[in-house]
């Protein structure tokens, strides 16, 4: 990564870990629901962004994480963060192992529908069977501990640990692009042809894409359900499979820092339009402000968030040369 | 001059103990955190229970309880997995005094979690889940509308009563569905009836050709349906159209025909539903109830804006008994349960578990309206299975 | 090293396409230190050839064998590894990647390693190694850092064999690589395929006659799906049935 | 199920099926020949259902139209609308990457659902059969089977053979088939593609607008009824192969008949089974059921 952008990087996970200093209860859970889904969005950013695998079901991966947190843990005493996270983590990749080796025999459109489907499964098996506690949800009685120094029902200490999930996650796929397996998904991604003449097996690569990509979407989602302490079906509707790509694209593909972006411009761009004090009752169609303001970024940012330090240096400087990888 | 500084400072000083003295003697405003859907499938219904409570506190001059009003309002979408988030940004940024919401079950299971584990009090002005009564009941949460059980359960009396031996029930696979069709289960059966058959689909899915055919296939005697919104309005339509609704009458919990009459036409004429509200109950309050409503916002009242005016009365009393002061909070409950809620349904009064006691009524559809033919079951009471208060 | 090695053939390879016979009972045979040849008019089944033998797609009948081991079955990028390089006629690089970047990952399909996932890229000095050095040898060093979708058409040529080579392989496939090249780019490439003769056995899929002439080994000539001659350059240059085919009536 | 139950079951399976193919006919045309992945088609859908609830009355008012001068005055509306819609969101797009379609259709189902709010409100709304289609046939010694339902897969027939002809008998349908192949070359042999693309969007538009009209008096007008249609229209399309106006009437006939038995023999599944279908063909094969139109 570049100078300017891994000083951008520090500076904002520095501003988060001294958020929660400044800032209310209120506030430190609603920057841990963000960094929850941008630990989300990262997980769809490593298929998207680096392989340009476009799932359509990444909902059903966080949602099994979620409900694995829930059904595991006992009401009577709190489990222990060190066995329940793996195994909602390894519930959420083995699914993902499953869809990826069904659905990478497709491409294109077809594999975004593929991916659909059995994301669509996922959330029938839980909405309509008794597993999944039915619509109205499950409510975690006891949040999961750690020895006696991590205990997640404290709203700073499961800020902290999200925070520290997120940057482990983040250094995580920073590391992965740059390493071999990155850059043959980056391949992928351009040239699958050339890749196979190569030499490279390509399914193999995708498929670990794409159980990676579950598991982190899983840890995302043993994250939310202990935050919210209630899992719902609607955690695996497609609505949120759409919301997180909504996310990456926002805030640039191809990117990690896009996906952290776009995941914080997608929540406070909510939080703008819903806020009673500058909407008064026009707050109501807080939708309207929403999709104006989407719109109004691809048509001006067809790089996304991300690209626009270098849309305005390259307005103000005349054309700058385009090259390197781009990380 | 040091002297002419002094008394400004004086004065200053003053004015600041006066004003904060005055702030203390009238009381800060009550804040209240509307959390409805203001968008979505349920809008409507939102404003409608907004505009019931809001009749209520212009009722009262503005005050409830002795104290002015300062609404936070938080719009939910009938999303349970935002529900949450919602909720902590009127308790713990707002930090309002009182929560009323909401609408959908899913959502309302998420409030009363956080309402449980904060304290504050609750007012579910319609989720029927029965849960929120039961299994999830507390001291601080209060429900205005009705559980699940308590529609479907008088309508099973009443078919039982009518002599009705096999029944068909088709509804969503849905907690509001399942709950109301077990209620009319458990009353039916009792009254020596048998269900034949009970058909679900998907929510929201709203293609019931199949099923439609599989009823007529069944011949059952009666059919018993709960269904809401846009999916109510198809399927009464499509009974019809099925050409069911001559052979097979059809009843249903109140929902079926609620605000969704203009839209239903005639194929909803003659469907008996049972409801704790009804169209002409020309009782005195509920005259008074109706004409101060279509004054104030040029449309019929329909069971949400009075279940939305009811929640504010029951925060009425509360109040009224801890003169204002929210954090008595065995007082609020205290007066609550033990008060009679004059309600343009009719009075009542909140079980242990703090779900009304209510008669639920059986209504005809007749021309356009849900005209009150008589009392389904009186005062009856949820049983409240689950609820450790 | 002797040369005469053979290196690939292909038996009888038949493939049908529905009812279309693309090739039909086609035998070639690459030996290392030569230049196989193929010429023939459009639609004659060059390209299909060439996909079937890199793996691209599987034959209807016949076999193929490299380096003595029956591939026929092999996926195509189980053959690259085991020594066997192909270019195509619309170019496939990384257009996104520079020049450099471009060689390097093709170097490492050789070793890919992939769990090894702490360990950055670029600093693995095999593949830099190996990047390094063809590079230099396609001419491109002062390109190096240049995004490739900025070469000109001959440098995305040279690149695409470059990156060929950069595979180790022992079997060259090349699928038209002088096509919409400039007379001093076609020079320089009959250069590199006369200098990789002696280590490779290569086989060249050409229209621009004269070089095919100047470089090739032997000659194989296709019309509609069937080899009609196989033989040395000059056989092939007099052979009446090739003129009457081919070549029109001027030899 | 005897016999007769078992005939009713596919008259609502065949009903279904072409009720559904009407609805994703704009996406067919749209995201299946011009390549464009269009996430507000609920939206065009639910506008069509609205059209229909309150262009009614006004035009009943102006020129005493009854239904079919609605349906006229709506079509008219959603071309002008898909026209300008395409010029000033669109036109730019089709360079880019295809995930920058969806960013704009997700930006403009926002938009659509609470500019709907804001002109018609929330209430749920009714659309009444014309009084000549209003009648029903009987059907079996309990049912009836409304006319209205036979109108609408007439309809839908009719759509479905006119589009087929089009896009494979007539020139301009080969040129937008071309287009979606390969916009530059159609460009460089001098044809409008601009023009034609924003012709083709506007009438994929008009489609969905109709279909939603057509159908409201059966589906009846709610708040965020586009939402509940948008899923099932894209399965109709893929599984049919893009491109394939043949094939998405097969997926949405085949859908049809999933749903209507998974309903009556599997219910707790019912569901699933559509995308337990849908994983199945498209494994089964890798490109849909037919090759592009």
């Amino acid at each position: 990564m570049t100078h300017s952008r891994s000083i951008f990087v520090a500076l904002c996970f520095a501003l988060l870990a001294l958020f929660p200093l400044v800032s209310g209860s209120y506030g430190v859970d609603f920057v841990t629901k963000i960094m929850v889904f941008a630990i989300f969005a990262l997980s769809l950013e490593l298929l998207v962004g680096a392989t340009g695998l476009i799932c359509f079901g990444q909902a059903a991966f966080f949602g099994i994480g979620a409900y694995a947190a829930v059904l595991l843990s006992s009401d009577t005493d709190a489990s222990s963060i060190a066995w329940l996270l793996p195994t909602c983590v390894a519930a959420a990749a083995g699914y993902a192992l499953l869809v990826g080796a069904l659905s990478l025999r497709t491409k294109g459109v077809y594999f975004i529908m593929v991916t659909l489907a059995f994301a669509q499964m996922a959330y029938y098996v839980v909405h309509d069977t008794p597993l999944g506690g039915g619509t109205d949800g499950i409510y975690l009685t006891l949040k999961p501990v750690l020895g006696s120094w991590i205990d997640l029902d404290k709203g700073n200490s499961l800020y902290g640990f999200t925070l520290a999930c997120l940057l482990l996650v983040f250094g995580f796929l920073a590391v992965l692009n740059g390493s071999r397996f990155g850059r043959a998904l980056a391949g992928i991604r351009v040239n699958e042809q050339r890749m196979r003449a190569t030499g490279f097996s390509t399914y193999p690569y995708k498929l670990a894409a794409f159980t990676l990509s579950g598991g982190i979407a899983g840890l995302a989602g043993f994250l939310f359900a202990v935050k919210d302490g209630f899992v719902n079906p609607e955690m695996m509707s497609w609505h949120l499979s759409g919301a997180v790509l909504i996310m990456i694209i926002l805030g640039g593909l191809g990117h990690l820092r896009g996906a952290l972006i776009g995941a914080f411009a997608f929540a406070l761009l909510q939080e703008l339009f819903k806020s009673e004090a500058i909407f008064g009752s026009f707050a109501k169609h807080w939708h309207l402000g929403l999709g104006l303001s989407i719109i109004a970024s691809v048509v001006l940012l067809p790089r996304g968030l991300v690209g626009l330090p270098e849309q305005i240096r390259s307005r103000l400087l005349g054309a700058k040369q385009p090259g390197g990888t781009g990380l | 001059m040091k002297s002419i500084l002094f008394r400004t400072t004086l004065i200053a000083a003053a004015a600041a103990l006066l004003s904060t003295a005055a702030f203390a003697q009238t009381g800060a405003k009550l804040k209240v955190g509307l959390m409805l859907p203001y968008t979505g499938t349920y809008a409507s219904l939102g404003n409608a229970i907004e505009n019931g409570f809001k009749l209520y506190l212009t009722e009262q001059g503005g005050k409830i309880g002795g104290r002015e009003i300062e609404f936070v309002k938080v719009d939910d979408e009938s999303d349970p997995s935002k529900a949450t988030d919602n909720v902590n940004k009127l308790v713990k940024r707002d930090n309002v005094d009182v929560l009323i919401g909401t609408v959908h079950s899913g959502v309302a299971m998420a409030m009363a979690k956080v309402a449980k584990e904060s304290g504050t009090i609750l007012i579910v002005p319609n989720a029927g889940a029965d849960a929120v009564t039961g299994a999830m009941c507390a001291p601080n949460i209060f429900r205005s509308s009705f559980s699940n059980w308590q529609p479907g359960y008088a309508m099973g009396e009443v078919m039982a009563k009518k002599g009705i031996k096999k029944v068909a029930t088709i509804t969503w696979k849905y907690a509001a569905g399942d709950e109301t069709v077990r209620g009319f289960k458990e009353a039916f059966e009792k009254g020596g009836g048998t269900v034949v058959k009970e058909l679900n689909l998907p929510f929201p899915n709203v293609e019931f050709q199949a099923l439609l055919t599989d009823i007529a296939a069944t011949k059952p005697d009666a059919v018993f349906t709960f269904f809401a919104g846009g999916g109510a309005v198809k399927f009464v339509k499509d009974y019809a159209a099925a050409g069911l609704k001559k052979s097979i009458p059809l009843y249903g919990s109140g929902f079926l025909t609620d605000g969704t009459l203009d839209a239903q036409g005639a194929d909803a004429d003659g469907l008996f539903t049972a409801l704790h509200y009804a169209d002409g109950l020309d009782t005195p309050k509920d005259k008074s109830f109706r004409l101060a409503y279509a004054k104030a916002y040029k449309l019929q009242p329909d069971v949400y804006a009075v279940q939305g005016y009811d929640a504010a009365q029951i925060l009425g009393i509360g109040l009224k008994a801890v003169n204002g002061d929210v954090s008595k909070k065995a007082e609020f409950a205290k007066a609550v349960e033990a008060a009679k809620i004059d309600s343009p349904r009719g009075a009542f009064s909140l079980s242990k578990a703090h779900n009304p006691v209510q008669d639920i009524y059986l209504r005809q559809v007749t021309g356009k309206e849900n005209k009150l033919v008589g009392v389904a079951s009186k005062a009856l009471t949820d049983p409240a299975r689950g609820c450790k208060m | 090293m002797s040369t005469g090695e053979v290196l690939l053939c292909g038996q009888n390879i038949t493939r049908r396409w529905g009812g279309l016979v693309a090739l039909n009972q086609v035998n070639v045979e690459l030996t290392r230190g030569s230049v196989h040849a193929v010429i023939g008019t459009n639609g004659a089944g060059k390209s299909t050839l060439i996909n079937i033998l890199s793996g691209e797609f599987p034959p209807s009948e016949g076999t193929v064998e490299l380096l003595g081991r029956d591939v026929t079955a092999w996926q195509q990028p189980k053959r690259a590894r085991a020594g066997l390089g192909r270019s195509y006629q619309r170019n496939t690089i990384y257009p996104s990647f520079s020049v450099f970047e471009n060689c390097r990952l093709a170097a490492q399909a050789t070793h890919q390693k992939p769990w090894a996932w702490w360990q950055s890229a670029q600093n693995c000095e095999l593949s830099c190694g190996i990047a390094e050095s063809v590079v230099a040898r396609s001419g491109l060093t002062d390109l190096r850092e240049l995004s490739a979708g900025l070469l000109s058409h001959g440098q995305k040529r040279q690149l695409e064999i470059a990156m060929c080579l950069a595979t180790r392989p022992q079997v060259l496939l090349l699928d038209e690589p002088l096509a919409g090249m400039g007379a001093e780019e076609t020079e320089r490439m009959l250069a590199m395929l006369a200098e990789l003769k002696n280590e490779h056995a290569i086989l060249l899929v050409e229209h621009d006659m004269d070089a095919v002439f100047r470089i090739a080994d032997r000659v194989t000539v296709m019309v509609n799906g069937s080899v009609i001659a196989c033989d040395s350059p000059e056989a092939i240059r007099s052979n009446p049935l090739v003129q009457m085919a081919y070549l029109g009536d001027h030899a | 199920m005897d016999i007769s139950t078992f005939l009713i079951q596919c008259l609502n399976a065949l009903q279904y099926g072409l009720l559904l193919f009407l609805v994703a006919s704009g996406l067919t045309l749209i995201f299946g020949i011009m390549g464009v992945i269009n996430l507000a088609h609920g939206s065009f859908y639910m506008m069509g259902a609205y059209m229909a609830y309150a262009l009614a009355p006004i035009v009943a008012a102006t020129f005493g139209g009854g239904f079919f001068a609605t349906l006229l005055v709506g079509v008219v509306l959603a071309v002008i609308m898909g026209y300008v819609l395409e010029w000033a969101f669109f036109s730019f797009l089709y360079e880019r990457e295809h995930l920058q379609q969806v960013l704009m259709t997700y930006g403009l189902i926002l938009v659509f659902e609470e500019l709907r709010s804001l002109l018609v409100g929330d209430e749920v709304h009714g659309v009444e059969v014309p009084p000549f289609l209003a009648g029903t046939l009987p059907l079996g010694e309990m049912m009836t089977y409304p006319i209205y339902r036979l109108f609408i897969s007439g309809v839908c027939l009719l759509l479905a053979l006119g589009m087929y002809l089009v896009f494979t008998r007539t020139r301009l349908g080969m040129m937008i088939r071309a287009g979606s192949a390969n916009r530059e070359m159609v460009q460089s042999l001098g044809i409008d593609i601009k023009f034609l693309y924003r012709v083709v969007f506007a009438a994929g538009m008009a489609i969905a607008v109709l279909a939603g009209m057509v159908a409201a008096p059966v589906s009846s007008v709610y708040p965020g009824m586009g939402d509940t249609v948008l899923i099932i229209c894209f399965v109709v399309v893929v599984i049919g192969g893009i491109g394939s106006i043949r094939g998405a009437l097969l997926a949405a006939l085949l859908i049809g008949l999933v749903d209507t038995f998974g309903k009556v023999l599997l219910p707790q599944a019912a569901g699933v089974l559509v995308y337990v279908m849908m994983a199945l063909i498209l494994l089964w094969k890798p490109d849909g059921l037919f090759k592009a139109a």
